[in-house]
This record gives structure tokens, C-alpha cells and sequence, in this order.
């Protein structure tokens, strides 16, 4: 039921999430909407749950037993946090509220200590803002230029330019996959790419996180970061992956408790790392919440999870394509190994606000608009798109769910 | 849950499909641009504007079936009024959508005809913005207009 | 047995609180540090697995019904805690990752636009390193000048100098209460004060908030900020609330989704409030459960909390001393109207870390350290107090606990 | 949960209330400052180093009692040793504490007499960088008076 050429058992793994087995007015939720959030399974609430009941306490503060068991706990998903994406270190696992934040703190941080006016950043077309606008606003303070990496027709980033872009460039900091057109760009190729050039080379890992085995090292990024609620974890908190000797190297970012060694009167002195970037109270239910979605996470392999996707994408692809020809414009590769199970598309000229809104009727959650991505759509020649995006829990059901609501959008416009 | 029907009523489907006053006015008639930022929309009211009267109105721009059918709506229903009637007519427009500032007086003997069809609306907070976009594009239209 | 001038029944309340009604090694736990951060109630543990199980989706984003209604009670936490502290508008209310986030984000976004080299900024000896290190971020960066109100000997903030500090400075922040002495400012005063000489009034309510009614428009404040975590709420969620008009002309901080209405190749601009000021996924379970925790204090009544800190601090103030006489020191006011039931002390030359180990094996819970407020630490002359903190839940049997575990400490020392 | 009475052994205790080496060293002995940010502790290592000998070492600072006692019992076990003796005994003493890096060679046949009743320590892992402490000043102040 789950896909015929999927290796694992979507349809029990949806069971595991409260939301997904629920109904509204009767009828079961399909929920496609996940590389905007993802719905959170019962192991991850419990494990919230059960924290605030037995074990809830500050961290890193007190010495008494509740609050160095809190600590222990707290401790351990940043140590799983970096077996999960294999760190060299626990010190280079910082504790963000989003990926957001992550992406400011090395552009505040890193960007205010090393870049000065005319210093070259480049960025790609398909960048979510998130990867842009901390860009920007570094320009509007700095003065630094900003540069493009374009896409080719068939969304791919067209990298012909791309030595010429980078020659000079300090930064080139890119997405792994694009959360509108679903593209997973050649990361490896690319971080080698930055370093030929002398280039820093930072991964919005955002959307592959979730989806695909992940490991830093073979990588070679400088930086990566990526959000909790996107990976079957809590909302609130985020990952900052940098190598040790940048974060090092970093003047700190916020200041408060906890990232200070030293204050005094006249000036502090910062923490070690993690700490000096962690500062305040952090989110520490939901830090303990993202342990327990990466053990979900790896009790069902995110090899499999990968697999399962490509199937999913096959599965869609071909389905949407058959049943609605030229009626559905997909903004996407076709090729389902080259691209993530989330999918952008336009469909017999239904504004996709109206569209999503008609299948919502049927309960198919999917996203309308410009998803954070405005540059990008308007070079894909949109104002908005419905995109529907598939995880580890959905069916083929879901994408017939889809297709059926669809038709019956029809009827109405 | 409220009914898709109560969203697409008839009427709007028919201002969405067949819309009123699309296009432009050149100069002086006055430009003003709006955008959902959710969704990405965005609006541009023309607004011609002649001793206190709203000689004529225009709109272009994208947008979903709601947004481009209050606009459209709106363009039928203000043309040839006052400023100030096209001020009174829009905050009845926006107390019907549930959107009066606390203690503006809103004149209830005010009928909006066809526009009423837009009441439906109110049972889905998130569209809210689509059916306002062009009556806040309006109001800045005004102030330009008449500052 | 709550204490005999107490208005609210805090057995009852404790049994909301799942930790408080556990036991370690068979003995009850007796949570004495709130003023770092609270136990969790029913009510808000529930409220949050309730949402995650039901109601979890995007919020602001897409526009089907589950994602409308996590919007609606996204926003309704906003309404719940801008009528909690009687804010003009729910434009004034940003959600931030905690206090410490939104000390940094009024240091950066509005300090960065309005301090120039030479520009006064005064704190006092008593502020958390949260209300320090941000400000000594931009005297490095900025060549501002800070000043400090210093403290009388009886642990109040010494108001004798303040014209004279206030004289030509840009900004006062200061703590509403010390989280090391309980002293509670007279923050009214200050405010005018501050607007007196022309300076911006920032208060740091983290242990006001929880404890006490708060009207930030009585206050007469431009800023305030506090944490959820210490007020029944949970972790990775703060609140900054600020003047509309303040927050308006403010730049953005963190750049990236949600707080753009416009982005292109060549800049962006921002959304409305508070949108602005959010940027990325928001703690959005975490935002809910705050509101749960305010709907559960306003149930007790602030004025109540209030009123039961008042008398556990007469109680535990009375106790210590006819129990130990000299041999405790409390820092910090003895008047229970002027302090909240925070007391840090030193007992018997023993070492603070070594006290609060030994006063753990009866699972009395208190901080030994220098509770981020390090500058103060060396103005009362300690390296390092043990701090017992009272809050709604706590009852004399609490204190009574403490005295015994205390006991027990000289015997091994 | 492990008793108190692992943490507070009687020679922890008599090292704490009588601390051993305690003072300071006139230069050119070497001083290296070390702080436990959790709690607040600050300690000084005063280091006489000559001809890859520790002659003489000293400490002052404040601290709770185990950073006191066992700053005060390495001082004791580390006088007269050569720099290469003190390294190696520093390393069995931080395996003692689970807190070997990986790879780290550690001389098993050390003994390290009366540190070792700072084994408890172990069970409370918050104590740990206090017990610490001083030798990590100390390993500072090695590398000073060598370079
Ligand atoms: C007075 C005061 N200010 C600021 C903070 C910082 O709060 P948070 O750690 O939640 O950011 C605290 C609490 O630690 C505090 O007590
Ligand atoms: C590619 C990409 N980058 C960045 C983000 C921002 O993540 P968050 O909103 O969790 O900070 C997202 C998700 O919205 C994303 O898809």
C-alpha cells in the first residue's frame, strides 16, 4: 500500500503519528505539507511529555541530581545530534531556536568578523530567504556583493558560470535541496567547489536533513544547519553545524548566561564551545524532543526513508502526469533521483490559494504561495504554487488523495 | 467546518472569471500597489479622482479568485461616489469582514449588494487578506489622491 | 500548611506539578529553584501534547484548516499575553527564543540604529549577564560608554546618584527584581527617572512577570522582556514586548521567512508587526503552551502569587534566622514587601557547591553558584551563594525542609 | 542515586580543612589561573620548574572542597617529580575521572595513593570539573614554564 517499490512500511509508520490517523468531519487527514513542517510521532511527544513530568530542570547550572540528570539528557541529544550527521565533535553542535537563527548567526557572526565591503557572497537562485536576507542585510551594512548561481531549464543550478561567480567570492552558501522545486543539488561537488575558490561553503541542510543520510565530514561543508520540526522533531529548536576551528575562531553572537566564562564590570570573556553560542536558557524539553526524533528517525533508517521518497516521487509523477496530462505543470525535475518527494506545480490555471483551498475540502493539506522563495518564483515565472510534499509517513493513498481532490477543483472553477 | 459554497458563491465566480474595470489609467490618475505576503499577490488600483468624486477606477495585477473578485466588486461600487462615500463604503465593507477598529463608526444603513456575497468569506480567517487587498489598496489610492 | 498568611492553597497547586508530587530515592522532591526555571503544570504539558497529537500544522503560512486553527491558537497565546501584561496591541508582542534573545535583539536592532561612540548606556550592579554582555558587545564594537548604578548596603539599587548617571545617557535597563538578592526596583520610578533625562526605560521583568501583576503601561517601560520557562510555561519561548512606535521604526534583527513582505535579487522588504521580529518557524507548541501557562496563573490570580511569596518570605526569613542566627547570612533585603522569596545565603563557611550537594541527598533543590549575575557576585564579596527560590507550588514544608537538609550539611562539614 | 559519603571520604575532607601547599611563589616561578564557570571557582597554580623538576608549587583561590582538596593533594604528589613524571601522572589521574581522550596513553602502574579517594567523584558527574580543576591549571602551567 505504501509504494510498490518502497522498503519501508509507510503505512504502519503513519500510525505512529496522532495527527496523521486523526479525521476532520469523518474524513482522514493526508497531510502534505511536510517540507513546510512535519507532523511530530507519539515517541517524540512522550518523550516530551515524560521529561516535563519526571525530569524537568535547568541545565548546565545546578549540581543537584534532577537538574544533572536534565543536563545528562540534554547532553546526549547533542552528542546524537552529531552521530546522526557525523561531526567530529560535540563542539560543533550548537542549539539554535531554527535553522533561521543559524543562518543569521553565522552571517552576524562569522560574516561581521570576515567580511568587508566589496567582499563577494554567493548564493543561488533557488535559496529559500532564510539563505537571503541575513545576505542582504549584511550588503545594506557592509557593502558586500552578492552573486547568483542561475538555474538551467530543467531546475537544475546551472553551474557553467559557477567558477566565474565564485572566483573572488568569500562565501558560497547554498541549499541542499530546494523546498519549492525539490532539486538536490550536488553538495559534495559544490563545497569543493567553494574551497577551489578560496570560498567558505555553507549548506542549508534544511531540506535534506530530514530525508537523507547525512554526513558533514564527506560533505566538506564549513557550516550547516537545519530545524528540529522539519525532522519529526518539536518546533523551537534548531541545529548549527560548523567545524570546530571556525566556531573557534568566531566572536560570539548573543550574549548572556551561559556563553560567558568571565564578567566582569569591564568586559567578559566567552564560554567554550558549544556554550559560547548558546546563549540564555535554551530550549531543553525540545532540545530532549530532537533526541528522540533522531532515534525514530534512525530506528527506521534514513537510507530507507531516501528510497522510500524516490519511490514516492516515481509514484506521483507518473500518476499526476497520466491522470492530468498538460492540465498539471510540475516546477521540477522529473528524474526522481535527482530530486526530494516535494512538488511545486500549477494546475488548469487555479490560482493555487483557490486550489488549496478547494482540497482542503477533502482534508489534502498542501501549501500555497511563494514559500519563502520569492526570487526563485519569479524566475520560474509564478507569483505563488500549491506544492504538495511527501515524508517517511505518506502513501500512495495520499498522492491518489491528492489527484482526486484535484479533479473535483475542476468542478468548481 | 464551514462549506467550500459559502467561499465560491456564485457571484464571485462570475466577477473572478469575468472581471470588472481591469486595466490601467495613465497619469495623473494615481497608482498605488499592494501585496499578500502569504500568498504572494499582488494588486495595483488605479484611481482617478476629480473635485471629491471618484471619476473612474481600475485594477490589474494576480491574484486568487477572492482577492480579484472584491476588487472587482469594489471598482463596480465605488465609481462616481465621493471621497467621503468611498470612505464610509469601505469601512462597512471591512465591519462586515470583521475588521472595524475599535470605535469607528461604521454606517450600518450602508448596502453593499452584490459585495455581500463576500460575507461567506469570514468563515475562513486566512482568506480575509485576499478580500481586503484591493480595498487597503484603495484607501492608500485615496490618501495619495486627495493629500 | 501553606504558610499562615498565604491566600492560595500551594498543596493544592503542587499537585498540578507532576515533579513535585514524584519522589527520588523515595523522598519527595522540594524544588527550590524557580528563579532559574519552573516545573511545569498539568495544564501546560497537556496543552502542548493536545496540540502536537491534534493541532500541530505551519502557522502564517499555508492556508488549510488544521494550519488555519494552529494559527488561530498561535495567535490567541499572542492576544492571551499581551492582556497578561496589559500591552496596547498584540503588535507589541514578539515571540522570541527566551529573554536573553530579546535583550540581544533591542542591544542589536535598536542600539545598533540609535548608539554611537560616546552614547550612555546605565545598568546597575545587580542585572543578570544577560542584561550585561549584550551591552558590552556594543562598547567593543561601538565605543559606547556604560555606567552602573551601584547598591546601598541594605542589597536596594542606591538612587542617590542616578540624576547623575541618567545625565545625558541614551538607555536605562535594569532588572525588575535581582535574581541573586530578591530585591525588588521600584521600576515605575526608574522609568520616569529615565525618561527624565531623555534615556529609553528597558526593564528585564524575567522574575517580575511570573511573580507579580505586571502593566507595562503603568510601568511607563518602552521595553520589557521575560521568559516562559520561568513562569509555568515551557522551555525555547520568550517574550519581548516594546512601544509600537519603538518596534516600527526599529530594522529587522533576524532575517529570513515570515518577517519579509517583499523579497528580490537586490533587497527586501520587511512585514508589519510583530511578523518583523519573527523570523523562521516559531516555537510554535511552545507559544501554545505559554498561553496554557498564562490561562493556569491567571486561574491562581498574580495578585495571589503575589501575596504567597510575601508570606513564604516572612516565614522562611523568620525560620532561617531563629533556626541558624549567625550562621547564615542571607544577601539581600529583609523586608518580605520589598523582595521576592529568592534568598541566596551563605551558611556556615561551607562552600555553596558542596551545600547544595549535600542538601541534594534530601532532594532539596537550590543553585549554588554565581547565578549569571557574576559583577554582583563580587560586589557582595561571594564567589558563590546557594539560592533558594519560592514560588507558587512551594509551601513551609518546603522551607522547613531546607532548614532540616541544612542541618544535615554542618554535620559532614 | 550514589551516597554522599563517596564524594566526602574522610582524606577529602582533611585536605579540604587543612589544605597542603597552600600560598603563593615569588616569580620566575610560573602562575596559571584556572576558573570553573558553573560555580564560580578560581584557583592559581604557582609553578617552580628547573631542570625538568618540579621544585616547588603552590595554590591559592577559592573554591569548593574537592577542587580544594584535590588541587591540594596533587601539589603534594607532583613536588620533586621531573615534568615528564607529572604529565604522565596527570593523565592516570584524568582516566581515573573518565575523562581520557581518545588514544591518550595512560600508564596503568601508576599508583596514584591517596587521589584516589577522589574515585567518587566520578558517580557526580557536575563535580568532576571541579576535582579537575587544578590540574588542568596545572597542565597550563607546565606548558608555560616549558616553552
Ligand atoms: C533577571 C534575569 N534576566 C535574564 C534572565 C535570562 O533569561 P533566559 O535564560 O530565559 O533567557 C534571567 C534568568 O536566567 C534572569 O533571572
Ligand atoms: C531550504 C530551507 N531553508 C531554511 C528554512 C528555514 O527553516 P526555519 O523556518 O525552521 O528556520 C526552510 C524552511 O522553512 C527551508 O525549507
Amino acid at each position: 500500500m505504501t509504494g510498490a517499490n518502497s522498503v519501508l512500511d509507510a503505512a504502519a509508520i503513519r500510525r505512529e503519528f496522532p495527527i496523521l490517523t486523526s479525521e476532520i468531519n469523518g474524513k482522514p487527514v493526508v497531510y502534505l505539507d511536510s517540507a513546510n513542517t512535519s507532523q511530530k510521532p507519539n515517541v517524540v511527544i512522550d518523550a516530551m511529555t515524560t521529561f516535563m513530568r519526571e525530569s524537568y530542570a535547568p541545565i548546565n547550572r545546578s549540581a543537584y541530581t534532577l537538574a544533572a540528570s536534565a543536563t545528562e539528557k540534554y547532553e546526549g541529544a547533542r552528542a546524537a545530534v552529531a552521530k546522526f550527521i557525523n561531526a567530529n565533535s560535540t563542539n560543533e553542535i550548537v542549539f539554535t531556536k531554527n535553522a533561521t537563527e543559524a543562518l543569521n548567526l553565522v552571517a552576524y557572526s562569522w560574516g561581521r568578523a570576515n567580511l568587508q565591503r566589496g567582499d563577494v557572497v554567493v548564493l543561488t537562485h533557488m535559496e529559500h530567504h532564510a539563505n537571503i536576507v541575513p545576505w542582504q542585510m549584511l550588503q545594506q551594512e557592509r557593502g558586500i556583493e552578492l552573486r547568483w548561481v542561475p538555474l538551467t531549464s530543467d531546475f537544475q543550478l546551472d553551474l557553467s558560470s559557477l567558477p566565474t561567480l565564485l572566483a573572488g567570492a568569500k562565501v558560497f552558501s547554498f541549499t541542499a535541496m530546494s523546498n519549492v522545486l525539490g532539486t538536490i543539488n550536488p553538495v559534495e561537488k559544490l563545497c569543493a567547489a567553494a574551497h577551489a575558490a578560496g570560498a567558505l561553503a555553507i549548506v542549508d541542510a534544511c531540506q535534506s536533513v530530514p530525508h537523507s543520510p547525512t554526513d558533514v565530514r564527506a560533505l566538506g561543508a564549513d557550516f550547516a544547519m537545519f530545524s528540529s520540526h522539519k525532522m519529526c522533531g518539536p518546533s523551537g529548536v534548531g541545529v548549527l553545524w560548523g567545524r570546530e576551528a571556525l566556531l573557534e575562531a568566531m566572536p560570539p553572537f548573543l550574549g548572556g548566561g551561559n556563553m560567558i566564562s568571565e564578567v566582569r564590570l569591564d568586559g567578559f570573556k566567552c564560554a567554550e564551545l558549544p556554550a559560547k553560542f548558546e546563549a540564555g536558557t535554551p530550549p531543553i524539553t525540545e532540545v530532549v524532543g530532537l533526541g528522540a526524533a533522531i532515534e525514530f528517525l534512525n530506528g527506521v533508517g534514513m537510507a530507507n526513508i531516501r528510497q522510500h521518497e524516490i519511490a514516492m516521487s516515481s509514484y506521483a509523477l507518473e500518476m499526476l502526469t497520466s491522470r492530468f496530462g498538460d492540465d498539471i505543470t510540475i516546477h521540477g525535475p522529473r528524474n526522481p533521483e535527482l530530486r526530494g518527494a516535494t512538488f511545486s506545480f500549477a494546475f488548469r490555471g487555479i490560482h493555487p490559494h483557490d486550489l488549496s483551498q478547494v482540497l482542503d475540502q477533502s482534508n489534502v493539506c498542501v501549501r500555497a504561495g511563494h514559500h519563502c522563495a520569492k526570487p526563485l518564483m519569479k524566475i520560474i515565472g509564478a507569483n505563488a504554487t500549491a506544492r504538495a510534499s511527501f515524508y517517511l509517513y505518506n502513501t500512495t493513498q495520499d498522492a491518489d488523495a491528492l489527484a482526486d481532490a484535484l479533479d473535483s477543483a475542476s468542478d468548481i472553477f | 467546518m464551514p462549506g467550500i459554497e459559502d467561499l465560491y458563491r456564485e457571484i464571485i465566480l462570475d466577477h473572478y472569471r469575468t472581471p470588472r474595470n481591469r486595466g490601467e489609467l495613465p497619469p495623473p490618475a494615481v497608482c498605488t500597489e499592494g501585496n499578500n505576503p502569504l500568498c504572494g499577490d499582488d494588486i495595483r488600483i488605479y484611481l482617478d479622482v476629480a473635485d471629491g468624486v471618484v471619476r473612474d477606477v481600475k485594477f490589474s495585477g494576480q491574484g486568487c479568485s477572492i482577492s480579484q473578485s472584491s476588487t472587482s466588486m469594489m471598482t463596480v461600487a465605488v465609481k462616481g461616489k465621493t471621497i467621503e462615500e468611498v470612505r464610509a463604503f469601505v469601512r462597512r465593507f471591512k465591519h462586515m469582514m470583521t475588521l472595524s477598529e475599535d470605535g469607528e463608526p461604521v454606517d450600518q444603513s450602508i448596502k453593499l449588494g452584490d459585495i455581500e456575497a463576500l460575507q461567506g468569506v469570514v468563515k475562513f480567517p486566512v482568506r480575509i487578506k485576499c478580500a481586503t487587498l484591493g480595498w487597503n489598496t484603495l484607501l492608500e489610492g485615496l490618501d495619495e489622491a486627495t493629500k
